[in-house]
């Protein structure tokens, strides 16, 4: 990669890496899915097909980051047909070759189409992208995350180029406001009126700051884009840096996304090779930097003032915002932070201006740009649903369309109960929001927020009692305990919920549970304890019944909290095939073979793995 | 040198009897007649009285005399009395001499005989001695009108106010932070049992404020230089480190100042690099001078070290605390508060069981127990031979394959069913790191 | 044997501020010591010139003393030392005349030590009667030119 | 200045004030607990939670982080606001329900008991504080932040964050000064949890090391000037260069750490010595049980126990605090002994019979004087010791020969025996009292031989400054324009103390008045033609009065700067320098009249 000396050398760069366009290309997707079920194998075994073809130069193989098909990785896609492969055996791979060569496909590869049973042939007709709007995460079907080439040839730093000799900060931070795009990080705080006060602010030393630290658990869009296109959040953050006046940069990676901080690492070195970070950026004397900060594994610091201090070496302790982190951030020095996917974002709006942005999503923002939520959101699908995966949808889609068309439904045929979103500062949706459209404030409005994007489904084996709790006990392990009523508070919270998984709950409990939950709220110093109750208000709200279920009957319908479930079977229904004697843990069922089993109830840890591997649900729960 | 013609006037004193008791003063008398120049000699019951300075006076005009002798007490007492009558008749002051008879020979001889003999010997010498006196003129100093007083006890006070009532200006010095002395202490005075403070205190506050006076507390005279009336007094103010112009005296500072107690330095201790093993430095600096330039670079060092060693070994973190001058109770807490450190040596394999909420619903609390149980341990220890650590984490950001168990590097997604599977291959044949 | 007639001459040279007081407040105590010593005032031991002593001796004193404030207290804060430094070459003079050393003293007399003062004389007197008289100049050719 | 109402109150504070200090400023209560003047302010325990009304919304914040602004509606007792304090002090009630400090924190809120158990945390045996610890990390951030010496630091975070010294070993770096307990809001800290030194408290040297100071402190209340000074040895600011607290809380910014000593030349006509007295130190006669035994004090022990602003506010109280049945009171210690001092301090009868009547007064405790004879020399006193004859005090006349607590008889246990000879009964008495105060006679200031040396004045025997005449001049000191005042000069009570201040005062005043002093012309010469210019005469010379002129190689004496010792002229080996008034020739005449009459 050579030295990129001005503004047009980008352009010119494009046009070159595209001018000898091979006629095939095979990519292989290589997430953190995809590694781990075999993608390594799969990638030699193509590679060494293609080899054996001697294909002289027209076909080539790309190495692609996660596509966000996660239940399928690692997939292959062969080009320009677009034949669709998922999970195929690294033996497939030389057919797989042989027949994309001749512009054919392997039809015994393809998935079949739940609905309509038909054989899924391209990437456009696949369910679960056909409803998506893959704005940002589409690039990640052209990238090769290991190399800059590819990123200039799809038109990357050309938004750079294009600030950096046509657009004077003003006017950038003008774009941006007018694009009406807010935080992705969770709050929606509008960028372009934070980034507008960061400007405002004095000091000459500034900073912009990206937080990767994603420390919702279920979330892990920032990931995918991470570890699929760093180099979008490169220069997002250098058209950032221009605007604001910043010389410094910071991507605080969490610890445990090890392999985003390598792709980041190189990322930058490549970004620097290329001229396009340090000194005199692309000629126009513009000095900008990266650095690479791993979190230490600590929830809190996704939020800002606590990250802010990890950076500076402390440990992840919030402070009060009254003065905002634009006027005194790093350092007290005035600090621009936003989160990886806001970043992502900055370079589409720049090229294709703020106009083409408000047209996706909801609300009017000229003039106020809090009047809605414009642009795309991914969403982490996960959970009890049967296609997981990163899901990037236009603000404004409904639950209902994400969760199903996208989804494709509840796994195993079960009954949706809800949907959690925003992590454990988000809240839990019932079956009535279904048709609620998904921006900032809608969610708010239900008690839930839109966060980092989580969104785990459940169906009616998930107890919302005890997944209040689990929420609970996170946030226990995660609040840095600084302030009393996060700290003091959430611990109490928590042991009402256990008492009330446990059957052990008292009387008058639901009630100091709701006041609890107001005073934690109110009270706490920063967002993780005043979003901490909504887990819990949530499930209050919209899961009464389930709640008073636990009190009062002292049952768990859906089975989960052991203290009030008791697992028996059905003498009938049982055959005694011993699959359940085979497999339980702790040798608590008894039965001689073909003769009805029992399951001993002291001995019974309640663990469920009978109840799940018994094939003629012969084990009843309740 | 030729000798001058001199007209002496010798004058013997009885003292009323102190002297004549034990010294025959006409005899004495008699022999300073026959002293060279000597003109006339008279002896007199009171010489320092108004009588015996008369005779003097009178024995000066008449005899015109050049030179004065009297043998009576100690020049300490009457040297002026009768410089002034020489002086009152003319004769300048300096030509006159004493001979003390009395304090250092009737008083103290016994022996009427000797001390007679001695009375003789010592008017001789004065006469003899007197030859030589030359006529000198007093000098005078002008006095510089202002007063020291060192000491602000009730006796120091007292003389400040009196002068400085005078118009006089007192430099008032004493070396506690308070005037005010002994007596300040005390909580009556006897006789009357007056309140010590009650009868004090106004006097303080008026030397506080007197306009005359520059109290100077906590304060010591170092040097005295000159003489009578032109003295030089250097004086030291010792450091108060509160500026007394300024103070008002609210309490505030002390109500406030944290510390109760006598600092003591502790014993003192190794130094962190003596704690550690030749290698273990090596690889320490190689994680501290990457990062030195930094700002407050402790979270990222912690990071490399927490990769060298596998956990954070307590002697490093004091190392890595006096290398980069942070306070070690400041190390420790970072060190404690990230998940991502261990203070504790971990396994040779690490196994983290995801607990987010994607792999919680899918049963990620039935598979850590399995684990568990099978490992016979719980999350966050390691096994007795140091194979395996077993760890929680809150979310490993591969939520679609949950629920995941990562063991070192490789990524596993579990079911429950064959929890017991997985736990065997991990036992068995770990996964190279 | 001594001679028990025999009444040493002694020839004091007291300080002003100190001995000169001290001998006074010996004189207001009434205390009683040998009468062989006449005093000489001086405004400071320092003033005292090592030709004096000799001077005395050689006038018929039988032995000289001298007499300063104690080191530390002197009014004029170092006379005292300058005696103190004179007194050892005195010391050797007499020694080369052949005369006992033992005749000239230097002692330290504060304004309160009247009754050190009284001591001293008393001493001093004894101790040259012992001595005998000094018959300045027979010993001294006495012992310049042994016959 | 920012103008804010807070409770319908208007209260104006300066910019970058938080709302507590205006709610200060305006005093209106708001309760905190991790807050402290000296801290920067952290917003842990949300104590101070008020209702913001500002660019209307309304909001529940932390008072004591909120920077006041213009026009801001503040409530600080609104429904709300007591609700949410009260769920607090329930949540820290359950977790240290043993805490004293916690429960009435919580009483004053309104919490009688808590709906909350105690949560199960890490085993809390090495933590620095008790269980009454809430994390409020006021003794970390005063030990790391302020005083810069980092022996205390958090650990971990959530629920089971504890504050403990790094690995729980005891600290390397504390200093035991004893600031983290001093901020502690549940007095919480116990120090052998963090050093196992035991802290040692700062006596103060005003109060007899009865009761502690700090290391800044006001010696007493009525001090003139009422300024405090700071103690280097102490001060942890010399030690550490942090700290700074006193400097910064001062609000005229008058204390200064960086301040030097300063000298100063001033020229006065007169000086006036007032030095004052030391007490005997008792320790000196171990008979008495002095430093040994306790509830043995020395006078100005007694004396600042009984004076109202002292160490037990004016009560007379033995070592544990209860008053005592029998008190003896032994004259002459340290006085009329010659093992110690001849002299009578004169003082000490009158002010054993003052300690007698007080005791006698404060406690109906049986009081014992032992006296060899009663001095009651002064106007009044003879008439006050028939009253304290006539209070019921058993006077013995006799020297005390020992204090000790060998008790012989059970009635002795536990009581201090004074054995004494009582020489008008002719026998020895052995006397079971709880307290014993030592009289202690007076001796000279502790540095008064340095000022001796300094003005150029002598002692006197005992070691009191010797005054030109006993008698006809006791104020004046020997060297003429230097006078004396009250005990400097020996033993004596205040009324003479107050006269002796007046004479001297009158001395000097006459002298300045005067205007001009007489010198005696006793000053040295040097004869030009007979000096050799060796220069021996300006060695000699203590005062630089002689200087050698080089163009004429003679030294010269400067008249103004000579007294009239003499040294130089015996030292002249030429005898060019001559002192008038005092010639060799005039001296030596003075030798041959003493040796050559009869």
């Amino acid at each position: 990669m050579i030295r990129l000396a001005d503004c047009g050398a980008v352009g010119r760069l494009c046009a070159e890496l595209n001018r000898d366009k091979p006629k095939i290309e095979i990519l292989v997707s290589r997430g953190t899915c995809g590694t781990s079920r075999g993608a390594d194998r799969l990638v030699e075994a193509v590679q060494t097909a293609l080899n054996k073809a001697g294909t002289n130069g027209n076909v080539r193989l790309r190495v692609t980051g996660c596509l966000g098909y996660c239940d399928i990785e690692p997939i292959v896609i062969v080009r320009p047909a677009g034949f669709f492969y998922p999970q195929p055996k690294p033996d497939d791979a030389a057919e797989i070759v042989q027949q994309g060569l001749l512009g054919k496909s392997v039809p015994r590869l393809f998935m079949e189409d739940p609905n309509t049973g038909k054989p899924i042939e391209t990437v456009s007709d696949v369910p679960f992208y056909k409803h998506q709007n893959r704005v940002i995460f589409g690039a990640n079907f052209d990238l090769d995350p290991t190399s800059i080439d590819d990123f200039v040839r799809i038109g990357g730093y050309q938004a750079l180029a294009k600030v950096l000799s046509e657009m004077t900060p003003e006017k950038v931070i003008d774009e941006v406001t007018r694009s009406g795009l807010r935080g992705r990080g969770g709050a929606g705080f509008p960028t372009g009126v934070k980034w507008a006060s960061c400007r405002k602010a004095k000091g000459q030393l500034k900073y912009v700051v990206c937080n990767a630290d994603e420390g919702d658990p279920g979330a892990y869009a920032n990931r995918g884009l991470l570890e699929g296109n760093p180099h979008s959040v490169i220069e997002g953050m250098a058209i950032g840096a221009w605007a604001v006046g910043a010389s410094q940069g910071y991507v605080y990676v969490r610890t445990e996304y090890p392999l985003a901080v390598e792709l980041m690492s190189r990322a930058v070195q490549e970004a620097r090779a290329a001229g396009l970070l340090g000194k005199n950026i692309l000629g126009s004397g513009f000095a900008f930097d990266i650095h690479i900060n791993r979190g230490g594994g600590a929830f809190v610091c996704g939020e800002s003032t606590a990250l802010m201090a990890s950076i500076e070496g402390h440990v992840g302790e919030p402070r009060a915002k009254h003065i905002h982190t634009v006027e005194s951030g790093l350092w007290q020095a005035p600090t621009t932070l936003n989160n990886v996917e806001t970043w992502a974002n900055i370079p589409h709006i720049i090229n294709r201006g703020a106009q083409w942005f408000t047209q996706i999503g909801t609300g009017d923002v000229t003039g106020n740009p809090w009047g809605g939520s414009k642009g795309t959101k991914i969403f982490s699908l996960v959970g009890k649903v049967n296609h997981t995966g990163l899901v990037e949808v236009p603000m404004g889609i409904t639950l209902r369309k994400v969760i199903f068309d996208i989804g494709g439904g509840i796994k195993n045929g079960k009954k949706f109960k809800g949907v959690q979103t925003g992590g454990p500062s988000g809240g839990v949706l019932s079956e009535k929001h279904l048709d609620l459209p998904i921006d900032y404030d809608e969610l708010v409005e239900a008690g839930s927020m839109m966060g980092s994007g989580g969104m785990i489904v459940m169906d009616e084996d998930n107890c919302m009692v005890d997944f209040a709790r689990f929420f609970l006990s996170f946030l226990e392990d995660e609040s840095c305990g600084k302030c009393t009523p996060c700290r003091e508070g959430v611990v109490q919270m928590r042991q009402i919920l256990t008492d009330i998984c446990q059957g052990k709950a008292k009387e008058g409990d639901i009630e100091l549970l709701h006041d609890l939950a107001e005073v934690v709220s109110e009270s706490s110093l920063c967002q993780l304890g005043a979003t901490a109750p909504n887990p819990v208000l949530t499930t209050l709200a919209y899961f009464k019944d389930e709640y008073d279920a636990h009190v009062r009957d002292h049952k768990c319908p859906a089975g989960v909290c052991k203290a009030l479930t008791t697992y028996r079977i059905d003498w009938e229904a049982c055959t005694g095939c011993g699959v359940c004697f085979k497999n339980c843990p702790s040798d608590a069922i008894r039965g001689e073979k073909k003769q009805p089993h029992e399951i001993q109830v002291d001995r019974c840890t309640k663990c469920g793995v009978c109840y799940d591997s018994c094939k003629f649900n012969a084990v009843r729960r309740n | 040198m030729i000798r001058q013609e001199q007209r002496i006037g010798v004058y013997v004193c009885h003292c009323g009897t102190n002297i004549s008791h034990t010294i025959d003063v006409e005899t004495v008398a008699k022999f300073a007649e026959t002293l060279p120049d000597v003109v006339i000699v008279r002896e007199y019951k009171y010489m320092c009285s108004k009588p015996g300075q008369e005779l003097i006076r009178q024995d000066i005009d008449e005899y015109n005399l050049t030179r004065v002798v009297v043998s009576s007490c100690s020049p300490l007492m009457h040297e002026e009395t009768f410089r002034n009558t020489c002086e009152d008749a003319g004769l300048n002051r300096f030509l006159f001499q004493m001979s003390n008879i009395r304090e250092q020979c009737s008083w103290v001889h016994g022996d009427r005989k000797k001390a007679t003999e001695k009375a003789k010997r010592l008017i001789a010498a004065a006469v003899k001695r007197v030859h030589h006196h030359g006529a000198l003129e007093q000098r005078h100093a002008p006095v510089n009108p202002n007063a020291l007083v060192i000491g602000g006890g009730i006796a120091g006070i007292e003389a400040a106010l009196k002068i400085a009532e005078a118009g006089r200006k007192v430099y008032l010095v004493e070396k506690e932070p308070s005037i005010g002395g002994h007596m300040a202490k005390f909580d009556k005075t006897f006789p009357t049992l007056d309140c010590a403070a009650c009868i004090l205190t106004p006097k303080m506050v008026q030397v506080g404020q007197h306009p005359n006076i520059e109290m100077m507390t906590y304060s010591e005279v170092t040097e005295v230089s000159g003489y009578v009336g032109n003295f030089k007094a250097t004086i030291r103010h010792k450091p108060r480190f509160v500026d007394e112009t300024k103070c008002t005296g609210c309490g505030q500072c002390v109500e406030r100042c944290p510390v109760q107690f006598r600092p003591v330095d502790g014993h003192p201790v190794r130094r962190p690099e003596d704690l550690l093993s030749a290698e273990m430095k090596i690889q320490a600096d190689t994680a501290l001078d990457e990062h030195r330039h930094e700002r407050n670079p402790v979270v990222t060092v912690l990071q490399d070290i927490n990769q060298l060693f596998g956990y954070l070994p307590p002697p490093v973190l004091k190392y890595v605390s006096a290398q980069l001058k942070v306070p070690l109770s400041e190390v420790y807490h970072v060190a404690t508060f990230y998940t991502a450190f261990s203070l504790v040596p971990r396994g040779e394999h690490i196994i983290k069981v995801c607990m987010g909420t994607a792999c919680h619903v899918r049963g990620a609390q039935r598979i850590l127990e399995a684990i568990e149980n099978r490992l016979e341990i719980t999350a966050g220890q390691t096994t007795k031979d140091m194979k395996f650590t077993l760890e929680t984490v809150n979310c490993l950001g591969a939520c679609a394959m949950g629920p995941v168990v990562v063991v070192d590097k490789e990524y596993v997604t579990v079911i429950p069913k064959d929890v017991n599977r997985l736990v065997d291959r991990i036992v068995h044949e770990p996964v190279p790191v | 044997m001594v001679d028990q007639q025999f009444e040493p001459k002694i020839v004091g040279f007291l300080c002003r501020w100190c001995s000169y007081t001290g001998a006074d407040l010996a004189g207001t105590s009434r205390m009683q010591y040998p009468p062989n010593l006449a005093a000489i005032r001086v405004m400071c031991s320092g003033r005292v010139d090592p030709t004096f002593v000799v001077k005395a001796l050689q006038d018929g004193a039988d032995g000289v003393l001298i007499a300063g404030c104690h080191p530390g207290d002197c009014h004029y804060s170092e006379g005292n030392y300058k005696a103190m430094r004179r007194y050892p070459m005195l010391l050797n003079l007499l020694d080369q005349f052949g005369i006992d050393r033992r005749r000239v003293r230097l002692e330290w007399i504060s304004a309160s030590e009247g009754e050190m003062f009284a001591r001293v004389v008393s001493e001093f007197t004894q101790q040259l009667k012992t001595l005998g008289p000094l018959r300045w100049p027979h010993t001294i050719e006495q012992f310049c030119s042994p016959a | 200045m920012i103008q804010l109402t807070i409770d319908g109150k208007k209260v104006s504070v300066e910019p970058g004030q938080t709302v507590l200090d205006a709610a200060r400023e305006g005093n209106i209560p708001i309760p905190t607990l991790c807050s402290h003047e000296s801290l920067i302010p952290y917003g842990a325990c949300r104590l101070c939670i008020v209702e913001v009304r500002h660019r209307n919304k309304t909001r529940l914040l932390a008072s004591c982080t909120l920077p006041a602004a213009e026009g801001m509606e503040v409530t600080t007792n609104s429904e709300k606001v007591i609700r949410t304090r009260r769920m607090l002090a329930e949540l820290l009630l359950a977790r240290c329900p043993e805490s004293k400090a916690i429960r009435n924190i919580a009483a004053q809120l309104g919490v009688e008991k808590t709906r909350f158990g105690k949560p199960h945390l890490k085993d809390n045996s090495a933590i620095v504080g008790t269980d009454g610890c809430i994390l409020c990390g006021m003794c970390v951030r005063v030990c790391n932040d302020i005083l810069k010496i980092g022996a205390l630091g958090f650990e971990g975070r959530g629920a089971s964050r504890r504050v403990v010294t790094p690995f729980e070993k005891p600290s390397e770096v504390c200093l035991s000064c004893g600031a983290c307990s001093f901020v502690c809001p549940t007095g919480a800290i116990e120090h052998h949890r963090i050093r196992l030194h035991k802290p040692e408290p700062i006596p103060a040297e005003f109060e007899y090391g009865m009761v502690n100071r700090k290391p800044i402190n006001i010696p007493f209340p009525q001090a003139v000037p009422r300024v405090p000074v700071i103690d280097p040895d102490t001060c942890m600011n010399f030690r550490t260069g942090g700290c700074k607290i006193c400097e910064d809380n001062c609000g005229v910014h008058a204390i200064d750490h960086a301040q030097q000593e300063k000298i100063e030349q001033v020229e006065v006509g007169a000086i006036i010595v007032a030095t004052g007295f030391e007490l005997f130190d008792s320790r000196k006669l171990g008979r008495y049980g002095y430093g040994k035994l306790d509830n043995v004090l020395h006078a100005l022990e007694f004396e600042r126990m009984s004076h109202a602003s002292g160490p037990t506010g004016g009560k007379i109280l033995t070592k544990n605090g209860q008053p005592p049945k029998a008190v003896a009171i032994l004259h002459c210690i340290g006085s009329r002994d010659e093992n110690t001092n001849e002299y009578c301090s004169r003082v000490c009868c009158m002010y054993s019979l003052k300690f007698a009547h007080l005791v006698k007064e404060k406690t109906n405790a049986e009081v014992y004087n032992l006296y060899i004879d009663m001095r009651a020399f002064g106007k009044g006193y003879e008439e006050f010791y028939k009253r304290i004859l006539g209070e019921g005090v058993h006077f013995i006349r006799g020297k005390c020969a020992e204090v000790t607590s060998a008790a012989r008889t059970p009635e002795e246990k536990g009581k201090l025996i004074v054995v004494a000879e009582d020489t008008l009964l002719g026998m020895t008495r052995r006397l079971p009292v709880d307290m014993v105060i030592l009289s202690a006679g007076l001796i000279p200031g502790k540095d008064s031989d340095k000022l001796g040396r300094i003005l150029g004045i002598s002692c006197s025997q005992g070691g009191f400054f010797l005054e030109k005449h006993p008698k006809l001049a006791p104020v004046d000191a020997i060297n003429d324009g230097i006078f004396f005042a009250g005990a400097c000069q020996g033993p004596k009570d205040i009324p003479d103390a107050v006269a002796q201040g007046a004479a001297a005062a009158a001395g000097a005043l006459s002298l300045i008045d005067k205007g001009k002093v007489v010198l005696e012309p006793i000053t040295a010469e040097i004869d030009e033609k007979r000096c050799a210019g060796c220069q021996l005469c300006v060695a000699n010379c203590p005062y630089g009065a002689i200087e050698y002129n080089k163009e004429k190689k003679i030294s010269i004496v400067t008249e103004e700067l000579c007294k009239g010792c003499g040294t130089c002229v015996a030292g002249c080996p030429s005898g060019a320098a001559r002192q008038k008034n005092f010639e060799d020739v005039q001296i030596l005449a003075e030798i041959e009249g003493i040796l050559t009459a009869s």
